[in-house]
């Protein structure tokens, strides 16, 4: 795999197709890969892949320093591959200013690996490899969350409370975000200041229900803001219940679907209304 | 050109003049057939009247063998088993939750991808032009009207294949090959097929409809591409004479047998003999 | 246990909605044996939309039916008035409206099924003996295709019959499929 | 605590209940209902809107860090939206929110979404009746005044 | 905001009964903000009104928060009275303490507290208010009309007449529409020529009235009242200046097999044409497909015959520009096809009526011309395939209207009648003929129609089977009709000479084109949507656009017509001031925030918000933000729900406002 990953990147640097490439470096089997930004063909051998490439890398492309850098090809894996659907979806990106290579997957040995219905790419330009796309049901797909709604009401309140007690507002999990592209984030906005910004337990309810409501419908389940919570907080769950109503209620899933129409700024007659009385 | 086959339960019973014709015609084409290994019945009308799993899973099986054995496509000449056939794969291919739960009764992978065809499409398939430059022998003697009953054209949402109302198919074929088809109305009114146990007055009234509007329209011959619709239109059309003391004496072709007689094929490599009504 | 004559069981055995139709009538205008109906298809239709499906499945009519799917193919609104004969029918056995003879074909259709179920494709002959085993001459007319020509010396002669039909090897599997489709309720 | 969250007389829990309404058919619903004298409970407090399409998620949570016990959002009824289309953006949004307030268990049934229309003056009566009733059935809001609480320390 | 008056009503006893003014006017006084309270017995009388402008005066006041009864009843009142005082009005508001509070609390106490709650939440707000200037829009006294049948017709009519310009673009080479094309017209059997054609002269000779044939709307931009709409006129081959309508090239014309489109293929046209004797304008056409000349490169006879030297083989399309204050869409209607073969030997549609395979079955449009006197017979009722005069005629109903399997589910409302009128001219032309019609439903409400399709029955004789016909087929020269008459209970059979087709009413194609170039919303079969279906039936959500005629429904020639009037008259209202003012409560983008997700741009149900380019000072492009169009924004805000980062917000209901009411209620 890494060998025709090379190549590929090689190539396209060498003939000018891009002028960098965003993947996945690391120095030693100890540390969490890294991202790098190649622009010499001849640094290709900083490539790696191997299954610690969890970190989702599509945030980079929006990060104006490497913009800036030229014509991007990045790497990314078919779950990853998700939000650039999004992102397209969202004019944050033109699909055709990027080349994206796509890597196959057999999972990083994260549960989420598990219920993976994305190990083979799907909209990349140049694939490497072969994985082969298993179907899953939502069941098992939510079976997470599933699990926790099963607790009482009262549980679920107290769990959050406990949680978001540790949260240190420390917005990694914003910062990590490949939809989280915002010029200016909600909470930096004062006059009216919308929320709480102070990190005591309303402020971080505050923080975390707007967090995953301006996920809802868009969320990919890259997992990375979990990953990155240095508290370990599993907004997972905050992410997922957000899917899957989109899905349930609108058959929508998230970057599966270029054509698709996002869930939120569009509607339909037929939308169920149970709960409006 | 091979193609998957599905003779179907008609074919290898009572109707095996339709598969002796078949055989030889296709085989005179070189079309080679590949026999689905240990295909079971598909289920028929009997299965959808009275479960509609097993309407599914009866076909799902064959197309499952079909599938494991890489056939890309399938030919069934008995238009029921093509349209059990079809509809069972077009259920599956829309449906996963489906394909996985018939696939476990079925203890196979189904997946829907097999094409099913009937007589007609594999004629089209070796192409019209084809087959004309293929014949050594004019049809011009034979007016025939084609019949295509109930299952060739229907349901129009399941088979896709030619038009509901007015289908033509058949029509292009013979007059490729120097027939002189017939415009009639009873294309696609029913011959009664379901009934043929149950209610021979139905079948006979029917048959006597069809023949009639063929006679009256100029034809000399009828040309079907089902079983079913060649017992009810042949072997009882004496029966239908003596119900309504009518004389019709119209010969009952499969559309295998004019083909094959256009390509030279004997009458009696056709399978033609064993039909009831012979032409004199 | 025969099922509920209610308009729920006829829709849930159809695939099919009733209130849907909204009576024009184009499947009675198309269908082919519609002169020997005592009730129209679109008034069989009518009927179960008033909630009469005792009346409908005791009708003459569903058994003239013959599965044409000219009404199915037409309707303007896609009801499956084909489909929902069918339902008929079943019913019309379960609750034993129809007569000897109007059973016949539902009869015939369970003793083709259990054949296939045995062997896996159809095996005519003994699919004659499995009648009679059914107790299928209760109405004395043994059906007409075996009384006037299959068994008849006709069709021997022209050898359009295997008496030795190729069965299918693997005949326990065929069972299986039939044991799991029949485990979920319906009817076999 | 200067509103109406209890009642002086008998010191009995006395919801706080705040609306967010269209301007266009609930407000006008609400109105009805004046002008027809049909009296509803006092625990209400309306807060008028353009359209549902304007009502933010956000503001359904403030309702609650304000010390509300329960919140109202209502609208015109589907096709009927002054703007055509604000209350079906609307519904999406709460079908989604609702999801969310109940995986953090935020309770649902203080919740509430209706349509009522400028002739329902009736309906907004009963409704206001009805939700001012069930929320001093379930008392007040302890568990998000303390996520409150903790933050004022 | 600092200096807030607080004025609270009485209204008599209906405030005063329930809620303790005198106590709510003290507490008011002590809330933050507040300069000073006051009450009155009723605030909207004259002595009223007096008393706010002069408080507003005295206390130099920069708020206002009159406590009283609904804002729908009195915020235009008091904003007036402010106005007066030169005080912004958009900086008074109101706390309903009458409809919201006395009118449906009993309880004097806790009516008070709620009362005081009340008015807290409009200081709130007040506090935060910005004093707005209404948005004026210039604009252009021209109207486009799009269609030039009945409908656009009348629009274009009244319109000019009353001295506003028009320009009238119709795709066809003459106006007219389907009507010109029609016999007589329901419920009184009047010539339908004879009341069109004048009305057709009328607005060839009409000052005010710019009229473009074979054109059509290529491009519209901009906003209500300010739009550049582009004309695509395309070439005739004729100029129509010089051209005099003598009628020698069209008789001398060599290519005569072209089916004509006026006559629905039931009769042939040559290749230089005019569609009809008494088409707008009367100058022919060149038919390029058809033309010898033009695609030969031959012949050119025309050019010999024509004595004014009006042919033009080098024509080009030509490209138009307007500037126009208004739309009026009025693009009509076309037939249902009923059936249409769909390449691969299948046909869609009703394959089972043999449409196009037996001459002798027809549609009503083409059963129109063979009654019309300037018809292919001669107004004679003789059968395509032999000319011979039916003797047994079937009309059928519903062929595509309510037939949700064929995909169209709605009534086409016009046929019932149609298929009425069609009985009787067919009897009052064939005495010993017998008319069948085959239906569903009758529909016939309307003034005089029911009576009229009595008359068919009672007096003419046609015979109505209630049911669908399942099928024809043709035997022997006759079409068999298998029907059934579900009445009866019976199938039935009918031996008919000539079938009639009453097929659906569809939108015009290229009607979704057309919409989506001014911005009107249609349903899922192409019909324009209105407004409000009751209260803004011929206004669109597109501010400036209007929508008339068949093109936003089924309709038949009356309600077209009283449509199209209704159309002009609220275009002429619009256009009654020199500027538009419209509210200035509408949303804007913070652009320096906006990360241009256009979520606001998809939910916008007026296409108000448009991608802007943000350059820098070299010209690059450094991204797209959101930017709201003020000519269109109608202030729904749901814009402002959707915005993640809140880069867009809402006049008079801002964030700001909003927080700051509910924080009120703490």
């Amino acid at each position: 795999m890494l060998q025709p990953l090379r190549e590929t990147c090689r190539r396209l640097l060498d003939d000018g197709t891009v002028q960098v490439v965003i993947g996945y470096g690391q120095a030693m089997r100890a540390v969490e890969p890294y991202p790098v930004f190649i622009t010499d063909p001849n640094d290709v051998g900083q490539l790696v892949w191997n299954e610690q490439c969890r970190t989702n890398l599509v945030k980079y492309l929006l990060r104006q320093e490497i913009r800036a850098l030229g014509k991007p090809a990045i790497v990314v894996k078919g779950c990853d591959e998700r939000a650039l659907v999004v992102l397209e979806q969202e004019s944050q990106i033109e699909r055709s200013e990027i080349v994206v290579i796509g890597v196959a997957c057999d999972g990083m040995a994260e549960a989420r690996c598990e219920v993976c219905d994305a190990h083979q790419p799907r909209f990349a330009d140049h694939t490497i490899g072969h994985a082969t796309n298993k179907e899953q049901s939502a069941e098992r797909r939510y079976a997470h969350l599933a699990e926790f709604q099963e607790r009482p009401i009262a549980d679920r309140m107290d769990y959050w409370k406990a949680e978001l007690e540790r949260c240190v507002k420390c917005y990694a999990c914003r910062q990590s975000c490949p939809l989280c592209y915002c010029q200016r984030c909600i909470v930096e906005k004062n006059r009216p200041a919308v929320l709480d910004t102070s990190p005591t337990l309303k402020g971080n309810f505050a923080w975390h229900i707007v967090r995953a409501f301006h996920l809802a419908g868009r969320c990919v389940g890259c997992d990375q803001c979990s990953r990155v919570c240095p508290e370990g907080i599993d907004l997972r769950l905050l992410n997922q219940s957000m899917a899957r109503a989109s899905e349930a209620s609108f058959g929508h899933r998230s970057g599966t679907d270029p054509q698709a129409e996002l869930v939120l700024g569009n509607f339909s007659k037929q939308d169920q209304e149970q709960f409006i009385r | 050109m091979e193609i998957g086959y599905y003779p179907g339960c008609a074919l290898h019973g009572s109707s095996n003049d339709y598969e002796m014709s078949v055989r030889a015609c296709l085989a005179a084409l070189g079309v080679r057939l590949r026999e689905l290994d240990d295909w079971i019945c598909c289920g028929a009308t009997a299965a959808h009247s009275l479960n509609h799993k097993l309407a599914v899973a009866l076909p799902a099986r064959n197309l499952g063998l079909a599938e494991r054995d890489g056939m890309e496509e399938l030919l069934a000449p008995c238009p029921m088993c093509s349209m059990q056939l079809m509809k069972a794969r077009r259920l599956l291919f829309a449906n996963d939750a489906l394909q996985q739960e018939i696939s476990a009764i079925v203890e196979l992978d189904v997946r829907g991808t097999t094409q099913v065809c009937n007589l007609i499409q594999i004629f089209q398939q070796v192409g019209y032009e084809r087959i004309q430059q293929a014949a050594t022998q004019q049809l011009g003697e034979f007016r025939p009207a084609c019949y295509y009953g109930c299952l060739l054209t229907r349901p129009p949402g399941v088979v896709q294949f030619d038009d509901c109302e007015h289908p033509q198919s058949m029509e292009s074929l013979l007059s490729e090959l120097g027939a002189a088809p017939v415009e009639w109305n009873y294309k696609t009114e029913c011959c009664g097929a379901g009934m043929t146990m149950a209610n021979e007055a139905t079948v006979l009234e029917l048959g006597h409809r069809i023949l009639s509007n063929a006679a009256a329209h100029g034809a000399n011959c009828l040309v079907v591409a089902c079983p079913m619709c060649h017992v009810n239109l042949d072997m009882k059309q004496a029966a239908i004479n003596q119900r309504y003391s009518a004389e019709h004496d119209m010969v009952v072709y499969y559309l295998s047998d004019l083909v094959g007689l256009a390509l030279g094929l004997a009458p009696a490599a056709l399978g033609i003999p064993r039909h009831f009504v012979v032409r004199k | 246990m025969p099922q509920d004559l209610s308009l729920d069981t006829v829709e849930e055995l159809a695939h099919a909605r009733v209130q849907d139709c909204y009576q024009c009538g184009k499947c009675s205008a198309g269908c082919p044996i519609v002169e020997r109906m005592d009730n129209l298809p679109n008034q069989l239709l009518r009927l179960l939309q008033l909630g009469r499906i005792e009346r409908a499945a005791a009708s003459a009519a569903i058994w003239e039916c013959v599965s044409c799917m000219t009404c199915t193919t037409r309707c303007p609104k896609a009801v499956d008035c084909a489909g929902l004969l069918d339902a008929l029918r079943q019913l019309s056995i379960e609750h034993g409206f129809a007569s000897p003879a109007q059973r016949r074909t539902i009869l015939f259709q369970r003793a083709f099924l259990d054949n296939i179920r045995r062997n896996g494709r159809l095996a005519e002959l003994e699919l004659v003996r499995q009648f009679k085993m059914q107790g299928f001459l209760d109405d004395l007319s043994v059906p007409q295709l075996f009384k006037d020509a299959l068994l008849g010396p006709q069709l021997l002669r022209r050898r359009k019959l295997h008496l030795r039909p190729r069965r299918v090897k693997d005949r326990k599997l065929v069972g299986r499929i039939f044991a799991r489709c029949q485990a979920n309720g319906e009817k076999p | 605590m200067n509103t109406a969250a209890s009642d002086p007389a008998n010191g009995e829990f006395e919801p706080k209940i705040v609306a967010y309404v269209c301007n266009w058919c609930t407000y006008l619903g609400a109105d009805l209902a004046g002008t027809n004298r049909l009296e509803y409970p006092a625990n209400v407090r309306i807060i008028r809107l353009p359209c549902t399409g304007r009502i933010d998620f956000n503001l359904i949570v403030k309702a609650f860090e304000i010390g509300a016990d329960a919140v109202l959002v209502s609208g015109c009824h589907p096709g009927d939206c002054h703007y055509t289309s604000g209350n079906y953006h609307a519904r999406r949004r709460w079908m989604l929110f609702r999801e969310l307030l109940a995986t953090l268990g935020i309770e649902t049934e203080r919740v509430h979404f209706t349509w009522i229309s400028a002739a329902e003056g009736k309906k907004f009566q009963q409704l206001i009746s009805e939700i001012t009733s069930t929320t001093r059935d379930l008392g007040p809001y302890h568990a998000y005044r303390e996520i409150c609480e903790t933050c004022e320390v | 905001m600092a200096r807030i008056g607080v004025f609270t009503c009485w209204c008599g006893e209906n405030i005063a009964r329930n809620v303790d003014v005198q106590s709510v006017a003290e507490q008011a006084a002590q809330l933050p903000g507040v300069r000073c309270s006051q009450t009155h017995k009723y605030m909207c009388s004259d002595p009223g009104q007096k008393l706010i402008r002069d408080t507003i005066a005295a206390e130099r006041l920069d708020g206002v928060v009159i406590a009283s009864c609904s804002p729908h009843m009195h915020l235009k009142t008091f904003r007036k009275a402010a106005e007066h005082a030169d005080l912004n009005p958009y900086l008074v508001e109101m706390a309903n303490v009458r409809e919201q509070c006395s009118w449906v609390h009993s309880q004097r106490s806790r009516a008070t507290a709620k009362a005081v709650d009340l008015i807290r939440v409009a200081v709130a707000k007040v506090r935060h208010n910005r004093a707005l200037e209404p948005i004026q829009v210039p604009v252009t006294r021209k109207v486009l009309v799009v269609g030039g049948g009945v409908a656009g017709i009348q629009a274009a009519l009244d319109i000019a007449d009353s001295g506003v310009p028009v320009v009238l673009v119709e795709r066809e080479p003459s106006i007219g529409g389907k009507m010109a094309g029609l016999s007589e017209t329901f419920p009184t059997l009047d010539c339908s020529q004879c009341i069109l054609t004048p009305r057709m002269v009328e607005v060839a000779q009409h000052p005010n009235i710019t009229l473009h044939t074979c054109s059509e709307v290529e491009q519209v931009e901009g906003y209500v009242g300010n739009f550049r709409v582009t004309i695509r006129k395309q070439a005739r081959y004729i100029d129509v200046d010089k051209c005099t309508g003598c009628g020698q090239c069209w008789n001398a014309c060599p290519s005569k097999k072209t089916p004509s489109e006026f006559d629905y293929g039931l009769g042939k046209r040559t290749a230089i044409y005019t569609p009809f004797p008494q088409a707008v304008p009367a100058r022919p056409v060149i038919d390029r497909d058809a033309c010898l000349r033009l695609t030969k490169g031959r012949c050119g006879i025309c050019v010999k015959k024509c004595q004014a030297d009006a042919i033009r083989f080098d024509d080009q399309d030509e490209l138009v520009s307007e500037d126009i204050g208004a739309i009026i869409v009025a693009t009509g209607y076309q037939l249902y096809e009923i059936g249409k073969p769909d390449g691969q030997g299948r046909v869609t549609g009703y394959g089972e009526y043999g449409y196009g395979r037996y001459p002798d079955v027809i549609s009503s449009l083409q059963f129109e011309r063979l009654v019309s006197a300037s018809g292919p017979t001669g107004g004679e009722i003789r059968r395509p395939s032999d000319g011979a005069v039916p003797k047994t005629v079937v009309f059928i109903s519903c062929v595509g209207s309510r037939d949700n399997a064929k995909g169209l589910s709605y009534c086409s409302k016009i046929c019932c009648m149609v298929n009425a009128k069609h009985t009787m001219l067919y009897k009052h032309k064939v005495h010993d003929g017998q008319a069948h019609v085959f239906y569903m439903d009758i529909r016939a409400g309307g003034k005089n129609y029911d009576e009229f399709v009595r008359r068919a029955i009672e007096q003419d004789g046609a015979h109505y089977h209630r049911g669908r016909v399942s099928k024809i087929t043709q035997e022997d020269g006759r079409l068999i009709v298998r029907g059934v008459d579900t009445l009866a209970g019976e199938p039935l059979t009918i031996a008919a000479d000539l079938v009639v087709l009453a097929a659906a009413m569809r939108p015009a194609t290229g009607v979704e084109d057309l919409a989506q170039k001014v911005n009107v919303g249609y349903d899922e079969f192409g019909f324009l949507c209105e407004s409000h279906p009751k209260l803004r039936p011929v206004e669109t959500n597109a501010a400036g656009v209007f929508v008339c005629g068949a093109c936003h429904g089924p309709k038949d020639i009356p309600e077209s017509v009283t449509q199209a009037s209704a159309a002009a008259a609220k275009v002429l209202l619009m256009f009654s001031r020199d500027r538009l003012y419209r509210e200035p409560e509408i949303a804007h983008v913070q652009e320096s925030a906006c990360a241009g997700c256009f979520a606001c741009r998809r939910s916008c149900p007026y296409h108000a918000i448009d991608p802007a380019e943000i350059r820098d000072r070299q010209g690059q492009l450094v991204r797209r933000v959101a930017r709201v169009n003020p000519g269109l924004c109608m202030g729904c805000g749901t814009c402002v729900a959707l915005c993640v980062s809140k880069s867009v917000d809402l006049e008079g209901f801002s964030e700001e406002q909003v927080y700051a009411m509910v924080e009120s209620l703490r």
